[in-house]
């Protein structure tokens, strides 16, 4: 079964939910290598866009995460409101006009939202980012499209793919965002937008398991 | 967490408020939607003058809203606390005090701010604005290398509005506006160090924890760790700990001439400025470089944090000129 | 003990190199013996022109010695840490701006300051100076009765000083000069509070502890507890609690015009006093009393502490005009 | 035997031995009732003191006591300062000349004190200050004197009634100085300034023991 409209809707309140319940430890995640506040503007964003969403709810997937976007980009701040905002343009634009996402669609989507993230934040994988987590999700989840794993399996793996390239942020020196001024300070922590990104495919694969 | 606030969420709109109340004739706070404010020079838009506009995360109070009036900002975005603001407040900050000669986005490097100020420079641009931008990067206790996001925007913010301003107000084209804030920049080097961490409001506990016998050197103005913790030290190593690298950054030769900006962190009261400035002089004297012009006090701030930050730029007769050049804000006047 | 000092003998003395460093334009200090120090005008003394001295214990800063310049005191005596300075340092400061036309000594009404500036008055007298004084005691926090040293001098002082500066620039006569100061201090009255303690250099620990959940009602600047303590509270309950005092107490009517001040005690961040003016400016608006002028800032502060003071001067044609006379001091510049 | 030139200035240095070892006591008695600092301003005034007294030491007792009282007047500060500052000068008119003490002089001479520092503080018995302890400490010299109890016994009792005023400042209610300002919050504490003149007078009785 393919995501639709709904799923989507679900997917977007689940990450409300989600990130709400780690708005401390983002937030904390945040604080020896940031600035103490990625959890409070992810939620104050996806509060926003919990609000903007009832004026969306019949329409194709791509006004949903557009207005996602748009929302993002105008409450959040910092750094992560115009990456996460523009992956999620990004993302509307892949998902334009849909009612439907397949597989390949997902992958298609992923893919888009990735790009716009490294390029508005001129970010490469190994830079201790959110590019982290999203690279190897995206691996994983075209490798599952071409073994024909299924979505259900695809979202898995994708999440599952997140989750371990978070993990390996610990180890890396940040050379991008707040965390590089600390130097060789930097190591040993785990990267709070890694973290989110995480979230969000973990609520996706969960929305539609 | 101790602090003269009604609630984490309304600590910046009711600030917001109370610069409207006291300062009427100075500014107006405008509402740009449910959770945004900007700050507005009373008078915006200045026909024919470039617009001057800067933003960031609050907290750092008087820096950007204390600086809006007469011979300096335009208008100022302040985010939530240490949140750079949203591309709404700076579009519509730029399309109240666009005077039709264009505006002048004052942005300090930090990921979150350049990337948001892009945005809003992209969607200005689009609606028929001239826009041109100055990224401030003068924090000398980060490399500007690949390897990092680039040197920070710190003290020579402040003292880059007001200059810039001074020219701003005389007429001077977009072009002209933004070669001198970029000489600014050049001309400027910053360095900082906290002795306390600071708290913020919607956090409720301290960003950092600081053992009583260590210091951080090298810190930000978003209650960051620094590059290095250190023991604590006499003013007099600690200023020397500030002051050299920003020199040898900057280059200054015998026979030349600063002024110094000795910055608190919004914790650190005056008298221990003064002790920190006593030993900036000591140190500029004994290199034969002459303090022409200062600023003492704590004008780009870390909420509560204790610390100090120094700031030295380089003066040449046109960065003086327009620094003596009237001003009339809430938190630097003369001249007026 | 967290300070940017080099010792706590030597912090006075150095936070007083850094405003010689720093201001030579406006201030020179003047070494009255081996432990003690005063801050005179550039040019003092101004032939002709009533002399304005001021003094108290240090860790107050920027007052009294960063209100020294044109249109605002002649000359401060800064005392050790808290404590009264000395009636050498204030005959010699008497001496020091004495034009002619006689000298005032603004004194804050504690114990230590008025006997040692009443022994200095009638040294200085003995030389054929004449001095006449003004004691401010402004602190409705304090019962002004016969169970009391009388009410603490306080946020009216900073305002005095300006104000009668402006009248003495003039070269308005001693009698003139003293008259508007006690105008001032009866149309002034002020209240503080505290968040935390703060920790004289010389003890090295906090001077009084305060629970986490907290804060003292009534301070005066010399980190002494308050009236009471009580548990912590919105900034507009806090604001309340010092502002109905003052208003009840200068019996404010519906139509009068003030300039309010709020004062940070040091450690506290300009973004939460602007969040006490904002509430302070919706209890005014509720009584029909104008904010015709404004000061918002840390400019009688006692070293560190984290704490707020609201100061309302009644306004009238007079007092407005000095008010808005120009000055030119480390502290405070406008007009020129 | 009567009290010296030598005497005095054995007892002025005690007293700066003494006042030196009170520093912190006498600072930590300042902090709930005043401003935590008159332990450090004695200090500071008998150093001074203590520097100076090479240049009367061969003086009469009242030469002595004049450098001393200037002394404290010029270094010492806060309200203090003026206070013993003016009661070491009222000490010194009361023994002008004089290079010997007999018991009426100490009387007349801690009399002339107490005057100096009700007249400088406008002060009274039960107000809580240094008041409070040379009040009793002269009314037990006094009759010490009448008594004929001779000198080190009369100047042990004088001690001895000023400890005794001085821990009956702390049921005291203050009514002069900062402690004043604490209003009912000053009761239950003992008077910094108070103790000091114990100390001072302690001193004496203990130099000529
Ligand atoms: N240039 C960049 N490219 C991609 N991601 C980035 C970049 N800079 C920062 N980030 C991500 O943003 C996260 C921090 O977001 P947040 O704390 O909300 O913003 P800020 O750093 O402005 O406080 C980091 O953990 C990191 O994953
Ligand atoms: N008016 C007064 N008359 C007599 N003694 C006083 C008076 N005011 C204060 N004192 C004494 O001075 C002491 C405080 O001295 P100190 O702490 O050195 O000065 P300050 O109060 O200026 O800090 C009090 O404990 C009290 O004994
Ligand atoms: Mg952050
Ligand atoms: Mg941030
Ligand atoms: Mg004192
Ligand atoms: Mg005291």
């Amino acid at each position: 079964m393919p995501i639709t409209p709904e799923d989507t809707v679900r997917w977007i309140r689940r990450i409300a939910v989600v990130l709400h319940e780690n708005r401390e430890y983002l937030t904390q995640l945040d604080s020896p290598i940031g600035d103490g506040d990625h959890g409070i503007n992810m939620d104050r964003g996806f509060k926003a866009v919990i609000d903007k969403l009832p004026t969306v709810a019949n329409m194709d997937i791509g006004s949903i995460l557009k207005t996602v976007g748009t929302t993002l980009v105008s409450t959040v701040g910092g750094a992560s409101g115009p990456l996460y905002g523009t992956a999620f343009l990004r993302a509307s634009m892949a998902t334009s006009g849909k009612h439907e996402l397949y597989e390949a669609d997902v992958v298609h989507m992923l893919e888009a939202a990735l790009e716009g993230v490294k390029a508005r934040g001129k970010a490469q994988p190994g830079e201790k980012t959110m590019v982290d987590a999203l690279t190897p999700a995206l691996a994983a989840m075209k490798e599952a499209e071409q073994q024909n794993a299924g979505l259900a399996r695809l979202l898995r793996r994708g999440s599952d793919a997140a989750e371990a390239g978070m993990k390996a942020t610990i180890p890396l020196l940040a050379t991008k965002g707040r965390a590089s001024y600390l130097g060789e300070r930097s190591v040993g922590h785990q990267d709070p937008g890694a973290t989110s990104s995480w979230l969000m495919l973990k609520a996706l694969a969960d929305t539609c398991a | 967490m101790k602090k003269l606030i009604n609630s984490p969420e309304s600590v910046v709109s009711d600030a917001l408020a109370g610069m409207q109340a006291l300062h009427p004739e100075l500014l107006r706070v405008v509402r740009v939607d449910a959770d945004n404010q900007i700050i507005v020079r009373a008078d915006a838009p200045v026909r024919g003058k470039v617009g001057l506009i800067s933003g960031g995360g609050s907290g750092h109070e008087p820096m950007h809203g204390g600086f809006v009036g007469y011979g300096m900002l335009d208008a100022a975005c302040p985010g939530a606390v240490f949140t750079s603001p949203v591309p709404d407040q700076m579009l519509a900050a730029t399309k109240a005090v666009d005077g039709g000669a264009g505006v002048l986005h004052i942005v300090k490097n930090y990921t979150g701010d350049v990337l948001n100020f892009e945005m809003a420079a992209e969607l200005a641009e689009a609606e028929g604005i001239q826009v041109a931008s100055i990224v401030t990067n003068d924090d000398v206790a980060v490399q500007d290398s690949l390897y990092t996001a680039g040197r920070r925007g710190v003290g020579v913010t402040v003292l880059l509005e007001k200059i810039v301003g001074g020219l701003a107000e005389g007429g001077a084209s977009l072009a002209h506006v933004a070669d001198l804030a970029r000489k600014v920049n050049d001309h400027g080097r910053s360095m900082g160090m906290a002795l306390t961490s600071c708290t913020v409001p919607a956090a409720g506990k301290p960003t950092f924890e600081l053992p009583d016998d260590e210091m951080e050197i090298g810190i930000g103005i978003h209650g960051e760790p620094g590059r290095r913790r250190v023991k604590l030290a006499h003013a007099s190593e600690v200023t020397e700990m500030l002051a050299t690298p920003i020199i040898e950054d900057l280059g200054l030769k015998a026979g030349e001439r600063v002024l110094a900006f000795v910055n608190g962190m919004g914790g650190t009261p005056l008298i221990e400025l003064y002790v920190v400035a006593s030993e900036l002089a000591k140190i500029l004297k004994s290199r034969d470089v002459t303090i022409a012009r200062s600023l003492v006090g704590s004008y780009i701030t870390s909420l509560e944090m204790a610390g100090c930050s120094i700031t030295l730029l380089r003066l040449d007769d046109e960065l003086t000129r327009y620094w003596d050049a009237p001003v009339h804000t809430p938190a630097l006047r003369w001249g007026m």
